[in-house]
């Protein structure tokens, strides 16, 4: 159950196979795993960087929270949650959450919740930086909505 | 006294990312209310209550949050990372 | 959108990035890369051997129709479908899933959708190889009840 | 002449993996009924046709599906992929 909250930019295929790998030594429970991997994506073609600002006290133990709660909803045998701050291009990974799991249900249903609550919950705020200048990405309602599934 | 730190656009209206005040507020609204009428720049940024989050002691909370014993009051926008 | 049926290993990691990779190249409307992976599970510790039969003519026509359908219900940049058959060991992987969209929402559910397809409907039958002998792995009633979820 | 394949245990029962038949079945149940008659291996792999699932020409359908022009039919059990 790792989170790690980094500057430095990241590659999918190997955090994916770092997370596989470590599932494969030694046990044999784990018939699902799940990654998301978050892309700068840039609709308009305007997008210079993006802007990534966190709080540095507070943003791993709030996504641990979210692992932890994670793990007490789904039998999950591991969870992987990485996720950047600083600046970023257009096309560079910005986060990943992966989840193993015995059943693809338990694996894929905790991808989610974590995705939905990094979103909403985690304390990051992207600016986008285009010719015509920089502003803070607005919350979309959806995401604070799509909380509303996950709720006992 | 109790360290208040402030992120994305708050942090840019208040004009920096954090300071100590000492304070005898009761509640983060009784803080709001204090910060509010020091200046201009702040009362820009805690104009609109509804689009803010507060977080103290590094925990989402309320704004009518209590604060007897905190060291770390933090003020900004909707989260929107992921 | 492609479809790979196949006796060879693969490996997590090393596809996930490649799939990354094209869609990196040239493109910048995806903001979320989903991947499923199914591994060999040996919940017992009695399981020697799985093996895989499939319907050769059949099977990648079978699971290209499946993307089809995903593409035509959501809005997807690009997916990907992997599956083995023939003899494979505990740990090993047997199949992998992965679909790219422009938000988090089409990504998991074509994904979830091509699972829940690929489980009941593609033409791939498992046997398992105890040390008590030798038997096919029956459906569940589970994964014939998950398709319910997408009628439309 | 049709192409017949048997999938799983379908096939180890039958104790083949395809075959060709002439037949003038307009059904697939109707080339059913007249592999159970063949045969008491046959008879077992059909005894239930709850548990088998049939392709025709290599789309999945149903037991009622007409055999008019077809050139292959597959029987097994429900799949297990994924």
């Amino acid at each position: 159950m790792a989170v790690r909250v980094q500057a430095e930019p990241f590659d999918l295929g190997a955090e994916a196979a770092a997370f596989a790998a470590t599932l494969s030594a030694g046990r044999r429970d784990i018939g699902a795993v799940v990654t998301f991997t978050g892309v700068v994506r840039d609709d308009t073609g305007t997008l210079q960087a993006m802007e990534i600002e966190h709080y540095p006290g507070m943003t791993a133990p709030a996504i641990q929270a979210m692992v932890d709660q994670a793990t007490a909803r789904w039998s999950l045998a591991d969870a992987l949650v990485i996720h950047r701050y600083g600046p970023m291009q257009p096309g560079e990974v910005i986060m990943m959450v992966a989840t193993a799991a015995g059943h693809r249900g338990d694996a894929f249903a905790a991808a989610e919740f974590l995705m939905d609550y990094l979103k909403s919950r985690a304390p990051f705020w992207k600016k986008e930086i285009t010719e015509g200048g920089a502003h803070w990405v607005a919350a979309k309602d959806a995401d604070e909505a799509a909380l509303d599934r996950w709720k006992p | 006294m109790i360290e208040v730190l402030y992120f994305a656009w708050v942090r840019e209206r208040i004009g920096l990312p954090r300071e100590r005040i000492t304070t005898d507020a009761a509640t983060v609204a009784d803080l709001v209310a204090q910060l509010r009428d020091r200046e201009e720049r702040y009362a820009m940024a805690f104009a609109d209550l509804g689009a803010l989050r507060v977080a103290v002691d590094q925990e989402l909370t309320d704004f009518d949050a209590p604060l007897k014993g905190v060291r770390e009051v933090a003020f900004f926008p909707p989260m929107t990372g992921g």
